[in-house]
């Protein structure tokens, strides 16, 4: 909400201020199997967004009286390093972080077949390490690699993306300097590919309902490029492991 | 009261009525219940409103603080918005430290509210750079017969256009009275609907919100803005759903504004 | 503490600043039943002062070991909103609020069978959403009635009242312009009507004797007003429910 | 230590023998144990006291801190008492937040001293509107053999009534010089009267104390003032058991002035 | 860190400021049981640090999930007083009180039998009631004692100083005047005596290596000369005990 | 993931290799896992750094923040460093309040870098009495396979060597620009020599660790300075280990350092 943002001309000519398109992503990088210790794992980079996500579970859920005999649980856990942003956070977590876990956590919960693991709770932790907007859709999109890796049943994999409108456009996946816009809008998104189920929406700003049609319609779009990465990632750390295994096979 | 014991048999049996677009209270299933609301509950708060749907009882009030602005927004008051389930509401709040469902229900409204940029944060200014007005705006649930979430919107909304401005003098708060009313430019609204037994539906009592797969919320304008979304829930929506959901925002926002 | 207010005379004519003689209560209004879900409930305006109470139970002490086999616990939570004071009220529950909860429970315990309900607990909770002096009091009377609307069987209703004294004058039910008087002396007291057993008492202030042995008379004739209201109150609804029953059968 | 075991059927005991006007130890019902009050026990606070009631042992500390008035009070200082149930004191108390017996003990010695107005509130300021003395004094239970409010009471007076000003040199506090003592113009004492078997008693031990059904403790002053009341447990009082315990607590209260 | 104190000349013909040797301890007073209900204590006061010990158990340890079955626990709190430091301590315990109570709790580890008494806490509580540099070991001091007096079979005692550089020298028994000189080093340590075996070992500052190894066999000669202490204060109150024993049979 | 279901049958079996001089992974009983050190990891941290022993793996990141001196050093800024073990690191790690386990690694690590007095503290000073820097120093845990003390101390050292002043200007921190780096005089490391099975050993694993009777922690520096001991573990250590300890920071100390 600087004044000098005001200036910024943030559409120009078809190209945005980090010189992406109306609808093109920021680069993306996804490694699975990053942490030796968790039953899942995922590193992923979003444009400056670095973010580690781990999964811990099914294991036994306690104390015994939050258990539920019919499913797992899943628990979210969202947060910010203290050096992830640029005014150093708090180390407690805020209340942004809680409902960020809490909206996180029901979006992966239509994925995941959580019947097959009664009494149990599924962990996921999503840590981020560094911060330009949209860590909320990178997180859940790490997550959700994280829990493929991990081997939990899925009917689909979520992909998430941010949408929103800047100067009077919708544009894919903004950036910080985007984000900050005097009159930006921000719609973090969430689905099942696969059916376009919608698992996670969220929305804050002033928006005209023919700008969130348009929006609704890059949000899934975008949703379904990162899912195209998400599957690559995971298809690559597939092969990886199957090669590995067959050399210890013939060292043998 | 009402006995918790068959909770589990009556959703069942709720679920299978709204499938069949039928509901326990003869309501369409887009149909709000009786909305009452009534103003300035407490003298002690800025602006205060008690809320009523049907069974379900809130109320909000307001109260404005003197504060020292953020660094970044030197001439700007800000406001903010709390939660809090009392347990007198129902068996299952408890006292305690905040709880997500009271966060969530909190940051939710407040959204719906900051982001229409209804209250010009600009006249909440006493001194630049030094003192400006923060309107604490709580919210607490009296009796929980579902769908807290647009009761606490009206209270809060209520609250907010009853608030009056303190007056200052010599830097102190002049106590019982006021220079004028907190200026609202819009009447933001956050309506929710509920996805139960594959259908949508509006407003629900508490024992039907217990069958429910997903909620949409959203806060919409006088002006056709939307101002906030929420999905909540582990269900899922249709592109399709979302739609419908945003026309029965528009829609009952406007009907519920009239009662203001 | 205002130096204007030490001007002020606080009794005039055996009138005092609101009119009232010494020994009148404020208007005292009382509903019986208001909140569906909870088990007994009450709302009560005394004055400016606005309550809520609810009570639940008797449920299961949970954790099990907090449970005694020979009784109910009662549980007491006095609460003030944020907005019920004049400088808002930290939403964090402070020092005050917990000891009023204390001896609050404490005497509501000498009222109830408690015996007959072995490993409950029987939470009362007492909302101020508007206050002007004397809530405590205002909030047991509450309490106490909403007890009896749960039918939770109690040897007597508690009955409370604010007593102190003022510019050197013994009244009864101060509020707050007299309370925040410089030499006030606040006594709250609740009793058991019937036998005049005192089950709260606390004061604060400089108080002579005398002073204290005329108080006791006045507090206790107080109680016995505000226990005619209680009961008054409470037969009303009682009437109410039988009539709303007689219309349901005839309807059948 | 003393076997906590047996507790239950020794309370039953002994409630018997109060109800026949006998004690253990062979008090009589209103008389004290032997009271030793210790000055200075640490030198890093500006005043502190021992008080030991028979078995039961406490330790309390002032210490003057430089803080803001209240706007209401620019011109005055204030006090802070709090409690602590040391977890060396009894195998029933732990550590963690202060829990609600410490709450109770530490604000009802606070109304007795407070309310007595010993403390000349303005001769602790230091610069008006800026800088005031906050005393704050701090009770610390060592071994808990019963009546811990009226021992807590003893020694936070005797604390006070040692307490030092600090010198304050360019805005500093200079350590280790003092102005003088902190005046007290009056010396408020809480003592309390527990009802236990029918019978009013005075300072019981422990194991008295656990068979008590209510307690009442009374703050007096020389001059003949009532400061505070505070009645706690699940019984109740008589009007006309009220008046004896008012008049125990002035007896006993003169009785222990002259120790201090 | 005042600057007038680096002007102190903190060792003058082989005194320290307070007319100490370089290798002598601030007088000791070490009396035991003073706590009634505990089940071991010691006050213990060490030049101006004022110290009560208690401990309690070994007890069940709970909840349940925390025992141990084949060892007690050993439970370590230290504290300080709010007013047993010249500026007031807050109530709250802090980082550093924590970080103290563990490296204490470990140090008597060693010392205790703790595997005669499976599923059990033994809860040591260490109380500053007035400090002058070294409470840490004084405390240890202290609770060692304490655990002796409440019969708890050890190995030894645990003794314990500090020592360290003041003023390029190396002296025992820092007091806060030297702990607070600008190069001060202070080394808080505790052994087992008659084996030498070192239970805690801290330290900050700059030292060098050949002043580290004077700093040792200071610290450990120091240690001998506070177990001393300890063992008479031990005898002393057993011989005082069995003389009250003798006048009460006596007594039949 | 490894299995941790037969984690205390490994640490017998580990712990008898070691007793016999011998390592799972072949090393040398003083060796030392592979170090890799990945700088400025996190742009929007002054500086930062990621650090991997062998599967070991920690972060800490530098923010500066201005704040108010101590009244005591009114023209000195200061250093906060702060670690947390973050759940994704191991299923034994907890979100939470701080757990002393974090404290103790913290406050170890603290003491390396502060008594070294490789900053010097009236260099960030901004304006005497009124503004200087305070260094917030996080470590975060990423997995845990052992020795996170050594690791996190690297972390931070190398976090503070890239750790860049921000540019002031008017009193307001200019985002994105710098004056220069933070200054180090001194480059403190702590190495943790632990005893398993009556060895001593270099950088434990994780399921190497889990056997240890003691650890003892020394940060060195490169001018032959002794700034932090730490000892761990309900374990003992004899003088003469102790002495060996030393020696192995010493040359671990030099060894890392040439990696920074």
């Amino acid at each position: 909400m600087n004044v000098k943002e005001k200036e910024i001309e943030y559409v120009k000519n078809g190209k945005r201020v980090d010189g992406r398109k109306i609808d093109e992503l920021r680069p993306i990088k996804i490694d699975v199997g990053v942490i030796d210790r968790a039953d899942g794992s995922c590193y992923l980079e979003w444009g400056q967004n670095k973010i580690m996500a781990a999964v811990y579970g099914p294991r036994e859920a306690l104390p015994k009286h939050i258990q539920n005999p019919y499913r797992a649980l899943v628990n979210y856990h969202y947060r910010m390093a203290t050096f992830s942003v640029p005014d150093r956070k708090s180390p407690k977590p805020g209340r942004r972080e809680m409902e960020i876990s809490k909206v996180s956590g029901e979006a992966l919960e239509k994925a995941i077949f959580l019947e097959k693991y009664p009494n149990t709770t599924i962990d996921v932790f999503v840590e981020i390490l560094d911060s330009n907007a949209g860590t909320r859709v990178a997180g859940l999109a790490a997550a959700s690699v994280a829990l493929a890796d991990a081997g939990i049943p899925m009917k689909d994999i979520v992909a998430a993306v941010g949408v929103g409108k800047i100067a009077g456009e919708v544009v894919l996946d903004l950036n910080k300097t985007e984000e900050d816009a005097p009159d930006a809008v921000d719609i973090p998104i969430a689905i099942l590919p696969r059916t376009e189920e919608i698992v996670l929406l969220q929305m804050d700003g002033l928006l005209k309902l023919d700008e969130w049609k348009k929006a609704l319609k890059m949000g899934i779009e975008g949703c379904k490029k990162v899912y195209e990465l998400q599957k690559t990632a995971l298809r690559k750390a597939y092969l990886e492991a199957e090669k590995e295994e067959k050399v210890k096979e013939n060292a043998k | 009261m009402q006995s918790d014991a068959s909770l589990e048999l009556r959703t069942d049996r709720i679920r299978e009525m709204i499938t069949q677009g039928n509901r326990f209270d003869s309501r369409k299933l887009d149909e709000y219940r009786k909305i009452e609301i009534i103003k300035n509950i407490s003298e002690n708060a800025e602006g205060s409103a008690r809320v009523k749907l049907g069974k379900t009882d809130v109320v909000a009030g307001v109260k404005l603080i003197v504060g020292t602005p953020y660094p970044d927004n030197p001439d700007e008051g800000t406001i903010s918005i709390g939660a809090e389930f009392l347990p007198i509401a129902s068996p299952f709040f408890e006292a305690g430290p905040p709880k997500i469902g009271e966060t969530e229900l909190a940051r939710v409204v407040d959204r719906g509210i900051r982001e229409s940029k209804c209250i010009d944060f600009k006249k909440l200014c006493i001194t630049e750079n030094e003192k400006v007005w923060i309107a604490f705006v709580d919210i607490y649930t009296i009796n929980d017969d579902g769908n807290l979430f647009d009761a606490s919107s009206i209270a809060a909304l209520s609250a907010l256009l009853e608030a009056k401005v303190p007056k200052i003098e010599d830097d102190k708060i002049v106590k019982g009275e006021y220079t004028g009313k907190l200026h609202l430019a819009r009447k933001p609204l956050l309506c929710t609907t509920y996805k139960i037994g594959g259908k949508l539906v509006s407003d629900p009592t508490f024992v039907e919100a217990q069958g429910m797969d997903a909620r949409f919320s959203v806060a919409t304008t006088e002006d056709n803005y939307l101002t906030a979304f929420q999905k909540g829930g582990s269900g899922s929506f249709s592109p399709k759903e979302i739609d419908e959901c945003i026309d029965l925002s528009f829609r009952h926002g406007k009907a519920i504004r009239n009662l203001l």
